[in-house]
């Protein structure tokens, strides 16, 4: 739904609409779909629900990067939020969440502290927003034509962010570049540092090495010493032989 | 080495154990003491000389005549009669023991006559042996899980016994 | 088009485009719903020849062309169970969440230059993530349906979608490097011409990342041998085995909808997107610019052309899904882990260097100047790139830039 | 068994301590063969136990047997293992006979063998069909069916029931063979040679069914002969033992003169294994992949075997003579006879006490023994392996719960 939703966006911003409303519902819409999930996160209490509210709230914000036009990020939102942390959340989630684990109630102290503390940072954070000069004049609009070429020649060591002068000997080094790989390998010790911390556990054993193990019945192992007897009328074992 | 070669082989190995035969028969046998079959069972797989590591088919079959005008005429004794047919895969030869129990345990009928089981010996007698306990009705002494494995649970009666009446209903199912 | 509506019609600017955006969006999702569909009916027929048999004969007719229309009336009129123990608002909503990720894809994919639904510069990195999200529909499912057997399903799919992402991104990242552009209608047109300008025979490297780009897609939509999450021999139907009529069709749907998304991102990146084999247009003399109404028929042959390619990689994983048995979990797991991504990351390197080298590629393009790529990259931010904004809205465009960086 | 000890190398790691699950597959459960229900206590996918519990088709065709003579009992060996009415009907006929001391005329001996074989070569297609299933691959079951149907109708025109035959009775068949009947076999057996090979094809050397079944479910010699198992499953794991060849007198003497080899792997080969796909790499001598191809070079051993039963049946002059009458008196005594079915050695064992009705009737089937190994089998495999190892078992309900 919400998948649908950032989709009619997209649409929307790729015709400049002479009528801006268009731009503005959806910009209303994601926002509000954002923050009321948000809140559903704080106040369900099965978890698998939370989990869902989560998903949604931050695909909500996703539409809202792609509503100001910055497809990059909206999609790197969609791809790394969305598709990835959450999704090893909501694995997480469904693992743990068998029957005792799965509702979580919060006593009404804690619901009333926790509302104050929320409202105080929210008191904050509307206080900073409004002090700043330019967000107060409406939006200047939809940037054209944004492309992700900037992004990929930070990414290569060009300084993006103050043009340079002229043409590519004015191009001075940027750290972007640096910075990935050190990310990198931030995560490979991550993951080194979980095999190390793996537990140990038996295991059951395979039936191959059941069977090896158990060494052969004494009469089957000195079964080969007999000879084979001819393969004549076989029958009773009390029948034939010397008189 | 087979005939009566192989016999005296056994029963110098385990004196008393084989108390009849029938060497005459289409399939000759042996009747064996039911309390020692586990010991001759482990001889005739581990140390006898084709050895029988293979146990085919281990049969209850119920001698008793229900109605009793019949029964004054019949010539047998009313007993539960243990087949076992054994096989060696070497030598390719067969053997049948068999061994007699009391129909009903100390003729208390209710009571299961009792035998030693011999899933130790052939793990493959652990399900045939389940399932003569099911449907014919003799308990098998030292077997890893004695359940019924062919009828529900909680069936009762021995349905392969010839004095069985079939339930007039099971859980609301008519039987009759 | 919208223009045609405020002069002819008359209409005011702003329901114009709104009725453009409807249609728009009515047609993209007609294209997927169509295309379902007419697979479900293709699906049976092969299946049927390929076990020797007939498939479908008497509905409709001949052929049985309307089975799926039967399927379809067959699912409305079932009734949508709902297993007792299960969390009624997650699993009603699973199959919408996992029918809208696999459909939201293809707003970027050009079925033709301008036959698109929005033009993202970063349409590949779009598409790669949106295919992601697909994975939730299936873990709420799964978790939803109470049953122990669901669960198994819902685990399994999700493990692979997750872990075959990472060789998918890495095939798809080479057609990107070699276009410039994450833009699937740059990368369409550089493939422009002859087939030999298509990725796919620019060089070995990228001939080698094609086949594992086609083993990764086979397995992140859940086909063939990879489609473990619904092994009926093992775990009856996977997640979706308590959901029946309607519910049960948005799961089908999103199957469908995303085996053509795969393959059509294949025929875009690999195989040229809309242009054929032999450049029709340009021979006959019809190129880009020569007035609308032969503008409009080369894309129209150019969605033909998509179209088709798109269609001809279901056609293949249909065929491979009826002959093939299924892996199991771990092997499907190594083969994502030990062969897909050490592969995919060599060929990546080898197609870096080859482009470092042999920019042109072996055989410089037919029509194709070598190294005019590069130029246009320097002018940062300010200017423009090498790639024209949509002509159409030239004029909107210069205002709106010149506001923002004065 | 297996102590938690620091430096075993058996011990392979999980990240968080998992309790285990228990899960129920079957009775109604697609891949098991019938009504078959395993209960699988699970960790995470690796399966530590499986207990299969049976008896959902169990109509006790042993009590009735004791209520009804020996030729009216024939229709209920037919629904033992149905996908092999002919041979189970074969096997009683022969305990019977065996009791009586009858002995059939020359011809229906070889029309015995004639279709009992016919008979081995259609269970062994749904074998192969429905292992392919298992596995998740749909077409092999389609064409394995196709071929299957054939062998139907010859059945059908010969004795006119297409599943359960009741054609082979004590004392001969019911009925000899219709004319032509024998050269619509033989073209039968000529289209059917080269669709072998397809099946080949199509599985035996599929790189995927090869990663599915080679080395799972490895059975050694000592296990098989240790749990009774017989047959395709007996053979697999190596051990040469076939009772066409080393069984009772009356039974062999059936196959006499007949050429044929023991499907069974001797010193690394398998008879005439230059015609056939070499074995796979890392296939051990007892898992599934051998019992699968043991079935398959059956399949053809009894393609030549029929072959040679039409010669000899067409030589033979005269009429296949007259079964016993319905109510023929037996002997008193008791006999017990192991014949070679499609799945593994079927013994019945039969008490008489003079009168034409059967004392006490026994039937010792082959897929009992074969599933109780099942267990030992899959201790320690993957969910996704206890198909496989089931389905080449090859087990047929019928004849487990009688």
């Amino acid at each position: 739904m919400m998948a649908a939703m950032s989709a009619t966006g997209l649409v929307a911003t790729a015709l400049p609409l002479a009528a801006i409303n268009w731009h503005s519902t959806f910009f209303l819409l994601f926002a509000v779909l954002a923050c009321v999930c948000a809140v559903a996160v704080v106040a369900a209490d099965n978890v698998v629900r939370m989990a869902l509210y989560l998903v949604l709230s931050l695909g909500a914000t996703a539409g809202l990067f792609f509503l100001a036009g910055a497809e990059f990020v909206g999609a790197m939102q969609l791809m790394i939020y969305v598709g990835g942390t959450l999704v090893l959340l909501v694995f997480g989630v469904m693992l743990t969440a068998q029957a005792p684990f799965v509702s979580i109630k919060t006593a009404p102290g804690d619901r009333a502290l926790a509302g104050i503390v929320g409202a105080s940072l929210l008191a904050v954070l509307l206080l900073s927003a409004f002090s700043v000069e330019e967000w107060r004049k409406p939006a200047a609009g939809v940037v054209g034509e944004p492309t992700a070429t900037p992004i990929g020649m930070a990414l290569l060591g060009v300084r993006v962010d103050e043009p340079p002068a002229h043409a590519p000997a004015g191009v001075r080094s940027g750290y972007l570049l640096p910075f990935e790989i050190v990310s990198v390998h931030l995560l490979v010790v991550l993951v080194a540092a979980a095999y190390l911390a793996r537990a140990k556990r038996r295991k059951t054993p395979r039936a191959i090495e059941v069977a090896a193990s158990v060494e052969p019945p004494a009469s089957v192992a000195a079964h080969a010493a007999i000879g084979r007897e001819p393969a004549g009328r076989s029958g009773s074992v009390l029948v034939g032989g010397p008189r | 080495m087979r005939g009566p070669a192989f016999l005296e082989k056994l029963e110098a190995a385990l004196p008393g154990a084989v108390t009849g035969r029938n060497l005459e028969a289409l399939d000759p046998w042996i009747e064996v003491a039911p309390e020692r079959i586990a010991d001759v069972s482990r001889w005739l797989k581990e140390s006898s000389e084709p050895r029988f590591d293979a146990l085919e088919c281990v049969t209850a079959v119920d001698w008793c005549e229900p109605d009793p005008k019949k029964a004054a005429k019949v010539a047998w004794q009313p007993r539960i009669e243990m087949v076992y047919h054994l096989w060696s895969t070497a030598a390719r030869v067969s053997l049948v023991l068999k061994a007699t129990l009391p129909r009903w345990k100390n003729d208390t009928p209710g009571e299961l006559p009792e035998i030693p089981s011999v899933a130790g010996v052939w793990r493959t007698a652990d399900w045939h042996e389940l399932e003569v306990f099911d449907i014919s009705g003799v308990n098998f002494i030292g077997h890893p899980d004695q359940r019924r494995i062919l009828c529900p649970e909680d069936w009762e009666g021995y349905p392969l016994r010839k004095d069985y009446e079939m339930p007039l209903d099971y859980h609301g199912i008519r039987g009759r | 088009m919208a223009e045609f509506l405020i002069t002819t019609v008359g209409l005011s600017e702003w329901l114009a485009w709104t009725v453009t955006a409807v249609i728009a969006a009515v047609l993209v999702l007609n294209v997927i719903a169509g295309g379902a569909l007419v697979f479900i009916w293709a699906e049976r027929k092969i299946a049927g020849r390929i076990q020797d048999r007939l498939g479908p004969t008497r509905t409709g007719g001949r052929f049985g062309w309307l089975q799926s229309l039967a399927d379809g009336l067959k699912l409305l009129a079932k009734e949508d169970l709902m297993p007792e123990g299960a969390d009624g608002m997650l699993f009603r909503l699973a199959p919408y969440v996992s029918f809208c990720a696999s459909f939201c894809a293809f707003i970027a994919l050009p079925f033709a230059f301008d036959f698109i639904g929005c033009r993202l510069n970063v349409g590949v990195f779009f598409v790669v993530a949106v295919l992601g999200l697909e994975v939730f529909g299936v873990i709420l499912a799964g978790y939803a349906s109470a049953s122990k057997w669901s669960l198994f399903g819902a685990m399994r799919e999700a493990a692979q979608v997750v872990s075959y992402e990472v060789p998918l991104g890495m095939c798809v990242v080479v057609p990107v490097m070699l276009a410039g552009s994450m833009d699937m209608v740059t990368i369409a047109e550089k493939q422009a011409g002859w087939f030999t300008n298509w990725y796919l025979f620019h060089d070995p490297f990228t001939f080698v990342i094609f086949w594992v780009y086609v083993t990764c897609a086979v397995a992140s939509v859940n086909r063939a041998p990879f489609d473990l999450a619904e092994a009926e021999s093992e775990l009856v139907a996977g997640f979706h085995t308590e959901y029946s009529g309607l519910r049960w069709s948005y799961f089908f749907m999103a199957e469908y909808g995303s085996m053509f998304l795969v393959s059509a991102m294949a025929a875009v990146l690999f195989m040229g997107g809309w242009n054929g084999p032999i450049p029709v247009a340009s021979l006959l003399g019809l190129s880009e610019g020569t007035g609308d109404t032969a503008n409009y028929f080369v894309r129209l042959l150019g969605m033909f052309n998509l179209l088709g390619k798109a269609t001809l990689g279901v056609l293949v994983m249909m065929w491979v899904r009826w002959t093939l048995p299924r892996l199991r979990i771990d092997q499907v797991m190594t083969t994502c882990l030990k062969y897909c991504t050490p592969i995919a990351a060599a060929m990546f390197a080898g197609a870096m260097l080859w482009q470092l080298f042999l920019p042109g590629g072996l055989v410089p393009g037919l029509d194709r100047p070598a190294g005019e790529i590069r130029e246009g990259w320097l002018e940062g931010p300010g200017g423009r790139g090498a790639a024209a904004p949509a002509a159409s809205d030239e004029k909107v465009a210069q205002v709106i830039s010149s506001q923002v960086n004065p | 068994m297996a102590q938690l000890i620091d430096d075993d190398p058996r011990i392979i790691e999980f990240d968080v301590r998992t309790d285990e699950m228990l899960v129920n597959m079957g009775p109604q459960h697609p891949s098991t063969h019938g009504v078959l229900r395993l209960v699988l206590r699970t960790d995470g996918e690796v399966v530590s136990e499986v207990e299969p519990h049976i008896g959902y088709l169990h109509r006790c065709a042993e009590k009735i047997g004791e209520n009804l003579t020996h030729r009216q009992w024939i229709p209920y060996t037919d629904r033992m293992d149905y996908l092999a009415a002919m041979n189970m009907n074969l096997g009683w006929a022969l305990a019977v006979e065996k009791l009586m001391k009858y002995e059939v005329s020359e011809k229906a001996r070889h029309l015995r063998v004639l279709i009992a074989e016919l008979n081995r070569i259609a269970s062994h297609l749904v074998g192969m069909g429905a292992y392919g299933l298992d596995l998740g691959t749909f077409s092999p079951f389609l064409y394995a069916f196709r071929e299957r149907e054939k062998i139907l109708d010859l059945f059908e025109e010969a004795c006119g029931a297409r599943l359960t035959y009741s054609y082979i009775t004590v004392g001969g068949l019911t009925a000899d063979l219709p004319p032509g009947w024998l050269q619509k076999c033989e073209a039968f057996l000529d289209q059917f040679e080269p669709i072998i090979k397809e099946y080949h094809a199509l599985l035996t050397t599929n790189a995927i069914f090869v990663k599915r079944t080679a080395n799972i479910g490895v059975m050694s010699r000592e296990l098989a002969i240790e749990y009774g198992c017989s047959g395709p499953v007996l053979r697999g794991s190596g051990v040469d033992q076939d009772m066409r060849r080393d069984g009772e007198a009356i039974y062999t003497a059936m196959y006499d003169g007949y050429a044929f080899e023991v499907a069974v792997m001797k010193d690394g080969h398998y008879p005439r294994d230059h015609e056939y796909p070499p074995v796979p790499a890392d296939a051990v001598l007892g898992d599934c992949w051998h019992r699968f191809f043991v079935r398959m070079l059956e399949v053809v051993q009894s393609m030549d075997l029929v072959r040679q039963a039409i010669d000899r049946y067409s030589a033979c002059k005269g009429t296949i003579g007259e079964p016993l009458k319905l109510t023929e008196k037996m002997p008193a005594g008791d006999a017990y006879l192991e014949t070679e079915a499609p799945k593994g050695q079927m013994g019945f064992y039969l008490v008489s006490d003079g009168s034409a009705i059967p004392w006490r009737v026994r039937a010792r089937s082959s897929s009992f023994s074969n599933l109780a190994v099942a267990p030992e089998l899959c201790r320690g495999c993957l969910i996704a392996d206890v198909p496989a190892i089931v389905g080449s078992l090859d087990i047929v309900m019928g004849e487990i719960d009688r």
